[in-house]
Protein backbone atom coordinates (compact mmCIF):
# COMPACT_ATOMS: atom_id res chain seq x y z
CA UNK A 1 0.00 0.00 0.00
CA UNK A 2 0.99 3.61 -0.67
CA UNK A 3 0.01 6.45 1.81
CA UNK A 4 -0.21 9.89 1.53
CA UNK A 5 -0.30 12.43 3.80
CA UNK A 6 -0.52 16.20 3.33
CA UNK A 7 -0.94 17.79 6.32
CA UNK A 8 2.00 19.63 8.54
CA UNK A 9 3.01 17.52 11.74
CA UNK A 10 2.83 20.61 13.50
CA UNK A 11 -0.83 21.60 12.97
CA UNK A 12 -2.65 18.11 12.24
CA UNK A 13 -2.76 14.88 13.67
CA UNK A 14 -2.48 13.29 9.57
CA UNK A 15 0.79 11.64 9.86
CA UNK A 16 0.38 10.66 13.69
CA UNK A 17 -2.61 8.97 12.02
CA UNK A 18 -0.66 7.22 9.63
CA UNK A 19 2.21 5.44 11.61
CA UNK A 20 -0.18 4.53 14.11
CA UNK A 21 -2.60 2.64 11.08
CA UNK A 22 -0.26 1.73 8.12
CA UNK A 23 0.97 -1.93 7.93
CA UNK A 24 4.84 -2.03 8.18
CA UNK A 25 6.21 -2.40 4.99
CA UNK A 26 4.05 0.03 3.28
CA UNK A 27 5.41 3.41 1.62
CA UNK A 28 4.43 6.59 2.94
CA UNK A 29 4.75 9.86 0.84
CA UNK A 30 4.88 12.95 2.20
CA UNK A 31 3.48 15.95 -0.13
CA UNK A 32 1.73 19.67 0.17
CA UNK A 33 2.62 20.61 3.46
CA UNK A 34 3.16 17.50 4.53
CA UNK A 35 6.61 17.97 3.66
CA UNK A 36 7.61 19.55 6.97
CA UNK A 37 7.66 16.00 8.36
CA UNK A 38 10.53 14.88 6.54
CA UNK A 39 12.67 18.26 7.64
CA UNK A 40 15.53 17.00 10.08
CA UNK A 41 16.06 18.84 13.19
CA UNK A 42 12.76 19.82 14.17
CA UNK A 43 10.46 18.74 17.16
CA UNK A 44 8.78 16.36 15.27
CA UNK A 45 11.32 15.29 12.88
CA UNK A 46 11.52 12.47 14.83
CA UNK A 47 8.07 10.77 14.56
CA UNK A 48 9.85 10.14 10.64
CA UNK A 49 13.46 9.60 11.82
CA UNK A 50 12.49 6.75 14.30
CA UNK A 51 10.34 4.67 11.79
CA UNK A 52 12.89 4.51 8.99
CA UNK A 53 12.85 0.48 9.56
CA UNK A 54 8.94 0.12 9.52
CA UNK A 55 8.17 1.72 6.33
CA UNK A 56 9.57 3.16 2.85
CA UNK A 57 9.17 6.74 3.45
CA UNK A 58 9.57 9.24 0.33
CA UNK A 59 8.84 12.93 -0.50
CA UNK A 60 7.81 15.19 -2.83
CA UNK A 61 10.91 17.30 -4.41
CA UNK A 62 8.65 19.95 -6.11
CA UNK A 63 6.90 20.64 -2.81
CA UNK A 64 10.09 20.94 -1.06
CA UNK A 65 11.65 23.64 -3.22
CA UNK A 66 8.14 25.69 -3.16
CA UNK A 67 8.91 25.38 0.63
CA UNK A 68 12.58 26.53 0.42
CA UNK A 69 13.47 23.46 1.93
CA UNK A 70 16.85 22.34 0.96
CA UNK A 71 17.22 18.13 0.23
CA UNK A 72 20.26 18.05 2.50
CA UNK A 73 17.82 19.55 5.59
CA UNK A 74 16.01 15.95 4.91
CA UNK A 75 15.76 13.35 7.41
CA UNK A 76 18.47 10.43 6.46
CA UNK A 77 16.49 7.69 4.96
CA UNK A 78 13.72 9.70 3.11
CA UNK A 79 13.89 9.27 -0.45
CA UNK A 80 13.06 12.70 -2.89
CA UNK A 81 10.94 11.99 -5.56
CA UNK A 82 8.98 13.96 -8.42
CA UNK A 83 5.72 13.81 -9.73
CA UNK A 84 6.65 10.76 -11.96
CA UNK A 85 8.08 8.87 -8.99
CA UNK A 86 4.64 9.62 -7.10
CA UNK A 87 3.02 8.19 -10.13
CA UNK A 88 5.44 4.99 -9.84
CA UNK A 89 4.81 4.53 -6.20
CA UNK A 90 1.22 4.40 -6.70
CA UNK A 91 1.56 2.15 -9.65
CA UNK A 92 3.74 -0.25 -7.77
CA UNK A 93 2.84 -0.33 -4.10
CA UNK A 94 -1.27 -1.35 -4.62
CA UNK A 95 -4.13 0.94 -3.09
CA UNK A 96 -3.24 4.46 -2.33
CA UNK A 97 -5.05 5.51 0.92
CA UNK A 98 -4.57 9.40 1.62
CA UNK A 99 -4.57 11.08 5.12
CA UNK A 100 -6.01 14.42 4.77
CA UNK B 1 -18.23 12.97 -23.79
CA UNK B 2 -20.19 9.80 -21.91
CA UNK B 3 -18.10 7.02 -20.72
CA UNK B 4 -18.08 3.76 -19.43
CA UNK B 5 -15.78 1.44 -17.82
CA UNK B 6 -16.40 -2.02 -18.36
CA UNK B 7 -17.33 -3.30 -14.39
CA UNK B 8 -19.34 -6.19 -15.13
CA UNK B 9 -18.43 -8.80 -12.53
CA UNK B 10 -16.17 -6.66 -10.89
CA UNK B 11 -15.88 -7.18 -7.07
CA UNK B 12 -13.67 -4.83 -4.58
CA UNK B 13 -13.63 -3.80 -1.08
CA UNK B 14 -13.97 -0.14 -0.74
CA UNK B 15 -13.22 1.46 2.66
CA UNK B 16 -14.53 4.44 3.74
CA UNK B 17 -12.51 6.34 6.13
CA UNK B 18 -14.05 8.71 8.27
CA UNK B 19 -11.82 11.38 10.33
CA UNK B 20 -13.16 14.20 10.90
CA UNK B 21 -16.13 15.54 13.12
CA UNK B 22 -19.68 16.40 12.14
CA UNK B 23 -20.93 20.00 11.40
CA UNK B 24 -17.52 22.02 11.92
CA UNK B 25 -16.72 21.23 8.28
CA UNK B 26 -19.09 18.98 5.17
CA UNK B 27 -16.61 16.46 5.08
CA UNK B 28 -18.67 13.73 7.27
CA UNK B 29 -22.02 13.76 5.20
CA UNK B 30 -20.04 14.02 1.93
CA UNK B 31 -18.63 10.94 2.79
CA UNK B 32 -21.89 9.54 3.94
CA UNK B 33 -23.90 10.26 0.98
CA UNK B 34 -20.90 8.13 -1.16
CA UNK B 35 -21.32 5.07 1.23
CA UNK B 36 -25.16 5.33 0.59
CA UNK B 37 -24.69 4.86 -3.31
CA UNK B 38 -21.60 2.25 -3.05
CA UNK B 39 -24.93 -0.17 -1.48
CA UNK B 40 -26.67 0.28 -4.81
CA UNK B 41 -23.35 -1.31 -6.30
CA UNK B 42 -23.57 -4.48 -4.26
CA UNK B 43 -19.81 -4.04 -3.35
CA UNK B 44 -17.80 -5.31 -0.13
CA UNK B 45 -17.82 -1.97 2.09
CA UNK B 46 -15.57 -0.86 5.63
CA UNK B 47 -17.00 1.81 7.16
CA UNK B 48 -14.33 2.86 9.40
CA UNK B 49 -14.62 5.64 12.46
CA UNK B 50 -11.14 6.49 13.27
CA UNK B 51 -9.70 10.28 15.19
CA UNK B 52 -12.34 12.75 15.29
CA UNK B 53 -14.41 10.58 12.56
CA UNK B 54 -15.98 8.97 15.74
CA UNK B 55 -18.27 11.87 17.08
CA UNK B 56 -20.20 11.30 14.28
CA UNK B 57 -21.81 8.71 15.34
CA UNK B 58 -22.68 9.68 19.04
CA UNK B 59 -25.60 9.73 20.33
CA UNK B 60 -28.15 12.47 21.33
CA UNK B 61 -27.17 14.93 18.09
CA UNK B 62 -29.49 17.41 18.20
CA UNK B 63 -28.81 20.53 15.52
CA UNK B 64 -32.33 22.43 15.78
CA UNK B 65 -30.09 25.58 17.06
CA UNK B 66 -26.98 25.48 15.16
CA UNK B 67 -29.25 25.39 11.77
CA UNK B 68 -27.70 22.53 10.17
CA UNK B 69 -29.84 19.24 9.24
CA UNK B 70 -28.80 16.62 11.94
CA UNK B 71 -27.51 13.29 10.04
CA UNK B 72 -27.35 10.97 12.58
CA UNK B 73 -30.32 9.31 11.58
CA UNK B 74 -28.88 8.59 8.19
CA UNK B 75 -26.26 6.77 9.52
CA UNK B 76 -29.35 3.96 10.54
CA UNK B 77 -29.23 2.86 7.04
CA UNK B 78 -25.74 1.72 6.97
CA UNK B 79 -26.60 -0.35 9.53
CA UNK B 80 -29.70 -1.59 7.69
CA UNK B 81 -27.73 -2.14 4.62
CA UNK B 82 -25.10 -4.19 6.69
CA UNK B 83 -28.14 -6.29 8.22
CA UNK B 84 -29.75 -7.19 4.84
CA UNK B 85 -26.40 -8.14 3.25
CA UNK B 86 -25.65 -10.21 6.25
CA UNK B 87 -29.33 -12.17 5.77
CA UNK B 88 -29.87 -11.97 2.19
CA UNK B 89 -27.78 -15.02 0.69
CA UNK B 90 -28.16 -13.96 -2.32
CA UNK B 91 -26.24 -11.03 -2.26
CA UNK B 92 -22.44 -10.76 -2.16
CA UNK B 93 -21.91 -8.13 0.21
CA UNK B 94 -20.25 -7.58 3.21
CA UNK B 95 -20.06 -4.56 5.21
CA UNK B 96 -18.38 -3.54 8.23
CA UNK B 97 -18.92 -0.91 10.53
CA UNK B 98 -15.61 -0.32 12.46
CA UNK B 99 -14.50 2.16 15.39
CA UNK B 100 -10.49 2.38 16.34
CA UNK B 101 -10.28 1.49 20.12
CA UNK B 102 -7.50 3.73 20.35
CA UNK B 103 -9.42 6.47 18.72
CA UNK B 104 -12.50 6.00 20.68
CA UNK B 105 -10.89 5.41 24.47
CA UNK B 106 -8.43 9.10 23.17
CA UNK B 107 -11.85 11.02 23.26
CA UNK B 108 -13.54 9.13 26.64
CA UNK B 109 -15.92 7.41 24.52
CA UNK B 110 -17.30 3.72 24.83
CA UNK B 111 -19.13 1.55 22.61
CA UNK B 112 -22.61 2.66 24.21
CA UNK B 113 -21.86 5.78 22.88
CA UNK B 114 -22.57 4.83 19.43
CA UNK B 115 -26.11 5.60 17.43
CA UNK B 116 -24.84 2.54 15.21
CA UNK B 117 -23.68 -1.10 16.80
CA UNK B 118 -19.98 -0.98 15.52
CA UNK B 119 -17.01 -3.41 15.73
CA UNK B 120 -14.28 -2.15 17.90
CA UNK B 121 -10.66 -3.06 16.58
CA UNK B 122 -7.31 -2.58 17.85
CA UNK B 123 -4.97 -0.31 15.37
CA UNK B 124 -3.14 -3.43 14.53
CA UNK B 125 -6.17 -5.23 14.09
CA UNK B 126 -7.49 -2.31 11.79
CA UNK B 127 -4.15 -1.69 9.88
CA UNK B 128 -5.15 -5.24 8.78
CA UNK B 129 -8.10 -4.44 7.50
CA UNK B 130 -7.17 -1.26 5.41
CA UNK B 131 -4.31 -3.06 4.27
CA UNK B 132 -6.84 -6.08 2.20
CA UNK B 133 -8.71 -2.75 0.81
CA UNK B 134 -8.79 -2.37 -3.18
CA UNK B 135 -10.04 1.50 -2.75
CA UNK B 136 -9.50 3.91 0.13
CA UNK B 137 -12.04 6.70 0.37
CA UNK B 138 -12.39 9.78 3.01
CA UNK B 139 -11.10 12.12 4.78
CA UNK C 1 -2.13 1.30 -15.36
CA UNK C 2 -5.45 3.02 -15.09
CA UNK C 3 -5.81 5.89 -12.70
CA UNK C 4 -8.90 7.61 -11.34
CA UNK C 5 -8.26 10.54 -9.19
CA UNK C 6 -10.63 12.62 -6.51
CA UNK C 7 -10.32 15.84 -6.34
CA UNK C 8 -11.96 17.24 -3.31
CA UNK C 9 -11.29 20.54 -2.89
CA UNK C 10 -11.19 23.79 -5.13
CA UNK C 11 -8.30 25.43 -7.11
CA UNK C 12 -8.17 28.95 -4.57
CA UNK C 13 -7.93 27.66 -0.77
CA UNK C 14 -5.76 24.38 -1.24
CA UNK C 15 -3.19 23.16 -3.16
CA UNK C 16 -4.75 19.69 -3.67
CA UNK C 17 -6.01 20.36 -7.54
CA UNK C 18 -2.78 21.39 -8.53
CA UNK C 19 -1.04 18.32 -6.63
CA UNK C 20 -4.05 16.08 -8.93
CA UNK C 21 -3.61 18.40 -11.87
CA UNK C 22 0.32 17.38 -11.85
CA UNK C 23 0.14 13.76 -10.73
CA UNK C 24 -2.20 13.27 -14.03
CA UNK C 25 -0.10 14.93 -16.16
CA UNK C 26 3.28 12.66 -14.95
CA UNK C 27 1.06 9.62 -15.05
CA UNK C 28 0.11 10.33 -18.71
CA UNK C 29 3.80 11.27 -19.69
CA UNK C 30 4.41 7.79 -17.78
CA UNK C 31 1.95 6.24 -19.95
CA UNK C 32 -0.48 5.30 -18.10
CA UNK C 33 -4.19 6.19 -19.04
CA UNK C 34 -6.60 8.82 -16.82
CA UNK C 35 -9.78 7.95 -17.82
CA UNK C 36 -11.73 9.83 -15.12
CA UNK C 37 -11.27 12.34 -12.65
CA UNK C 38 -14.64 13.28 -10.02
CA UNK C 39 -14.62 16.46 -8.65
CA UNK C 40 -16.22 16.16 -4.37
CA UNK C 41 -16.76 18.74 -2.02
CA UNK C 42 -15.26 22.07 -2.97
CA UNK C 43 -13.91 20.68 -5.79
CA UNK C 44 -16.76 20.93 -7.94
CA UNK C 45 -15.36 24.96 -8.32
CA UNK C 46 -12.64 23.10 -10.60
CA UNK C 47 -15.40 23.14 -13.06
CA UNK C 48 -16.64 26.84 -13.05
CA UNK C 49 -16.04 28.62 -16.34
CA UNK C 50 -16.73 31.90 -14.39
CA UNK C 51 -13.95 32.10 -12.54
CA UNK C 52 -11.57 34.65 -13.60
CA UNK C 53 -7.52 34.39 -12.01
CA UNK C 54 -5.34 36.98 -12.15
CA UNK C 55 -3.29 37.11 -15.46
CA UNK C 56 -0.37 35.92 -13.63
CA UNK C 57 -1.85 33.28 -12.44
CA UNK C 58 -2.40 29.79 -12.94
CA UNK C 59 -5.95 28.74 -14.65
CA UNK C 60 -6.45 25.44 -13.60
CA UNK C 61 -10.54 25.39 -15.18
CA UNK C 62 -8.94 25.87 -18.68
CA UNK C 63 -6.03 23.07 -17.26
CA UNK C 64 -8.29 20.47 -16.80
CA UNK C 65 -10.22 21.26 -19.83
CA UNK C 66 -7.21 20.96 -22.20
CA UNK C 67 -5.98 17.89 -20.39
CA UNK C 68 -9.53 16.47 -20.88
CA UNK C 69 -9.33 17.23 -24.76
CA UNK C 70 -6.01 15.92 -25.12
CA UNK C 71 -5.91 12.90 -23.37
CA UNK C 72 -9.74 11.94 -22.86
CA UNK C 73 -10.06 12.43 -19.26
CA UNK C 74 -13.50 11.88 -18.38
CA UNK C 75 -13.93 15.02 -15.82
CA UNK C 76 -17.28 14.71 -13.77
CA UNK C 77 -18.79 16.98 -11.05
CA UNK C 78 -21.17 15.66 -8.75
CA UNK C 79 -24.27 16.57 -8.91
CA UNK C 80 -25.43 16.78 -5.18
CA UNK C 81 -22.24 18.48 -4.50
CA UNK C 82 -22.19 20.19 -7.49
CA UNK C 83 -26.35 21.56 -6.97
CA UNK C 84 -25.27 22.83 -3.43
CA UNK C 85 -22.93 25.01 -4.70
CA UNK C 86 -24.28 26.32 -7.50
CA UNK C 87 -22.26 24.62 -9.97
CA UNK C 88 -24.74 23.74 -12.71
CA UNK C 89 -24.85 23.17 -16.23
CA UNK C 90 -25.08 26.45 -17.50
CA UNK C 91 -21.68 27.79 -15.72
CA UNK C 92 -19.74 24.24 -16.32
CA UNK C 93 -16.71 24.74 -18.03
CA UNK C 94 -15.62 22.86 -21.11
CA UNK C 95 -14.32 19.00 -21.05
CA UNK C 96 -16.74 19.19 -17.80
CA UNK C 97 -19.91 17.16 -17.09
CA UNK C 98 -22.06 16.71 -14.59
CA UNK C 99 -23.69 13.19 -13.14
CA UNK C 100 -23.73 11.29 -9.53
CA UNK C 101 -21.47 9.89 -7.12
CA UNK C 102 -22.21 6.53 -8.85
CA UNK C 103 -19.52 7.67 -11.22
CA UNK C 104 -17.07 8.00 -8.48
CA UNK C 105 -17.86 4.45 -7.48
CA UNK C 106 -18.01 3.26 -10.86
CA UNK C 107 -14.52 4.73 -11.33
CA UNK C 108 -13.14 3.01 -8.62
CA UNK C 109 -14.42 -0.06 -9.82
CA UNK C 110 -13.03 0.12 -13.36
CA UNK C 111 -9.38 1.84 -12.90
CA UNK C 112 -6.60 0.05 -10.92
CA UNK C 113 -5.97 2.99 -8.59
CA UNK C 114 -7.90 5.09 -7.13
CA UNK C 115 -6.25 8.28 -5.71
CA UNK C 116 -7.77 10.96 -3.44
CA UNK C 117 -6.60 14.83 -3.67
CA UNK C 118 -7.72 17.39 -0.69
CA UNK C 119 -8.04 18.28 2.72
CA UNK D 1 -44.31 28.11 -7.82
CA UNK D 2 -47.24 27.51 -4.92
CA UNK D 3 -49.75 24.85 -3.96
CA UNK D 4 -53.39 26.04 -2.92
CA UNK D 5 -54.63 23.68 -0.58
CA UNK D 6 -57.71 24.41 1.39
CA UNK D 7 -57.14 28.34 1.31
CA UNK D 8 -53.44 27.82 2.31
CA UNK D 9 -50.32 28.42 0.26
CA UNK D 10 -47.84 26.20 -0.09
CA UNK D 11 -44.05 27.30 -1.55
CA UNK D 12 -42.43 25.14 -4.06
CA UNK D 13 -39.72 25.43 -6.27
CA UNK D 14 -39.90 25.58 -10.75
CA UNK D 15 -40.17 21.56 -10.47
CA UNK D 16 -43.17 21.21 -7.41
CA UNK D 17 -40.81 19.94 -5.13
CA UNK D 18 -42.25 21.85 -1.68
CA UNK D 19 -39.50 23.98 -0.40
CA UNK D 20 -40.85 22.63 3.73
CA UNK D 21 -41.48 19.70 4.17
CA UNK D 22 -42.83 19.86 7.19
CA UNK D 23 -46.19 21.63 5.07
CA UNK D 24 -47.22 18.88 3.33
CA UNK D 25 -50.65 16.62 3.76
CA UNK D 26 -52.72 14.74 2.47
CA UNK D 27 -54.92 16.85 0.47
CA UNK D 28 -51.46 18.66 -1.30
CA UNK D 29 -50.28 15.23 -2.10
CA UNK D 30 -53.27 14.63 -4.07
CA UNK D 31 -52.77 17.98 -5.42
CA UNK D 32 -49.66 17.42 -6.68
CA UNK D 33 -50.65 14.29 -7.83
CA UNK D 34 -53.11 14.99 -9.72
CA UNK D 35 -50.17 17.64 -11.98
CA UNK D 36 -48.31 14.90 -12.02
CA UNK D 37 -51.01 12.91 -14.14
CA UNK D 38 -51.21 10.28 -11.04
CA UNK D 39 -54.84 9.02 -9.74
CA UNK D 40 -53.44 7.72 -6.17
CA UNK D 41 -55.17 4.23 -5.65
CA UNK D 42 -54.39 2.40 -2.13
CA UNK D 43 -51.35 1.09 -3.57
CA UNK D 44 -49.89 5.19 -4.55
CA UNK D 45 -50.65 5.90 -0.84
CA UNK D 46 -48.71 2.67 0.04
CA UNK D 47 -45.45 3.89 -1.54
CA UNK D 48 -46.16 6.95 -0.31
CA UNK D 49 -46.58 6.75 3.06
CA UNK D 50 -43.64 4.23 3.43
CA UNK D 51 -41.20 7.02 1.86
CA UNK D 52 -42.80 9.47 4.79
CA UNK D 53 -41.97 6.72 7.05
CA UNK D 54 -38.20 6.21 5.80
CA UNK D 55 -37.53 9.92 5.58
CA UNK D 56 -38.96 10.40 9.37
CA UNK D 57 -36.39 7.59 10.33
CA UNK D 58 -33.53 8.14 8.29
CA UNK D 59 -33.73 12.05 6.81
CA UNK D 60 -33.19 11.01 3.42
CA UNK D 61 -35.10 9.75 0.51
CA UNK D 62 -34.32 6.17 -0.04
CA UNK D 63 -32.06 4.47 -2.94
CA UNK D 64 -34.49 2.93 -5.42
CA UNK D 65 -32.66 -0.07 -4.62
CA UNK D 66 -33.64 -0.17 -0.61
CA UNK D 67 -37.35 1.14 -1.59
CA UNK D 68 -37.79 -2.11 -4.07
CA UNK D 69 -36.57 -4.24 -1.42
CA UNK D 70 -38.19 -2.70 1.61
CA UNK D 71 -41.68 -3.21 -0.40
CA UNK D 72 -40.42 -6.80 -1.12
CA UNK D 73 -40.31 -7.69 2.35
CA UNK D 74 -43.48 -6.10 3.59
CA UNK D 75 -45.73 -6.55 0.29
CA UNK D 76 -44.28 -9.30 -1.49
CA UNK D 77 -42.09 -9.74 -4.59
CA UNK D 78 -45.55 -8.62 -6.76
CA UNK D 79 -44.78 -5.06 -5.02
CA UNK D 80 -41.57 -5.33 -4.46
CA UNK D 81 -40.04 -4.74 -8.20
CA UNK D 82 -39.04 -1.63 -10.67
CA UNK D 83 -41.63 -2.62 -13.13
CA UNK D 84 -44.65 -2.42 -10.32
CA UNK D 85 -43.10 0.74 -9.13
CA UNK D 86 -42.86 2.42 -12.87
CA UNK D 87 -46.26 1.15 -13.38
CA UNK D 88 -47.75 3.14 -10.61
CA UNK D 89 -45.00 5.81 -11.34
CA UNK D 90 -44.46 6.01 -15.20
CA UNK D 91 -42.37 8.85 -14.63
CA UNK D 92 -39.49 7.11 -12.27
CA UNK D 93 -40.54 6.42 -8.18
CA UNK D 94 -37.64 8.09 -7.21
CA UNK D 95 -38.70 11.83 -8.71
CA UNK D 96 -42.61 11.16 -9.11
CA UNK D 97 -43.73 9.47 -5.78
CA UNK D 98 -40.63 11.54 -3.58
CA UNK D 99 -42.41 14.67 -4.86
CA UNK D 100 -46.47 13.78 -3.87
CA UNK D 101 -44.89 12.61 -0.67
CA UNK D 102 -43.52 16.00 -0.21
CA UNK D 103 -39.27 15.01 0.02
CA UNK D 104 -37.10 16.80 -1.17
CA UNK D 105 -36.00 16.39 -4.83
CA UNK D 106 -33.67 13.20 -5.24
CA UNK D 107 -30.64 14.40 -6.96
CA UNK D 108 -30.62 11.38 -8.50
CA UNK D 109 -26.82 10.53 -8.00
CA UNK D 110 -27.86 6.46 -9.32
Amino acid sequence: MLHTVNKSPFERNALESCLRLAKKGSAIILFEDGVYGAMAGTAKSDMVASRTGDYEFYVLGPDLAARGIAEDQIIGGVKVVDYGGFVDLAADKGTVQSWL
Amino acid sequence: MAFEFDTEGVKKTFTFLNRKAPYGTIYALEVLETVLITAAFEQHANIVFIDDGVYQIKKGQDTKAVNMKNFLPTYGIIEMEKDDADEDEDIDMVWRIIVEKESMEARGLTEDDFKVGVEVLSSAELAEVLDQSDVVIGG
Amino acid sequence: MKFALLVNEGPFTHQASDSAYLFAKAAIEKGHEVPRVFFYYDGVNNANKLSEPQADDRNLVKLWGALAKDHEVDLVVCVAAGMRRGIKDDILAEGFRISGLGQLIEAGLGTDRLVMFGD
Amino acid sequence: MAYEVGGQTIEADEEGYILNINEWNKDLAAIVAKEEGVEMTDEHWEVVNFLREYYDEYQIAPAIRVLVKALKKTMGPDKGNNKYLYELFPYGPAKQACKIAGLPKPTGCV
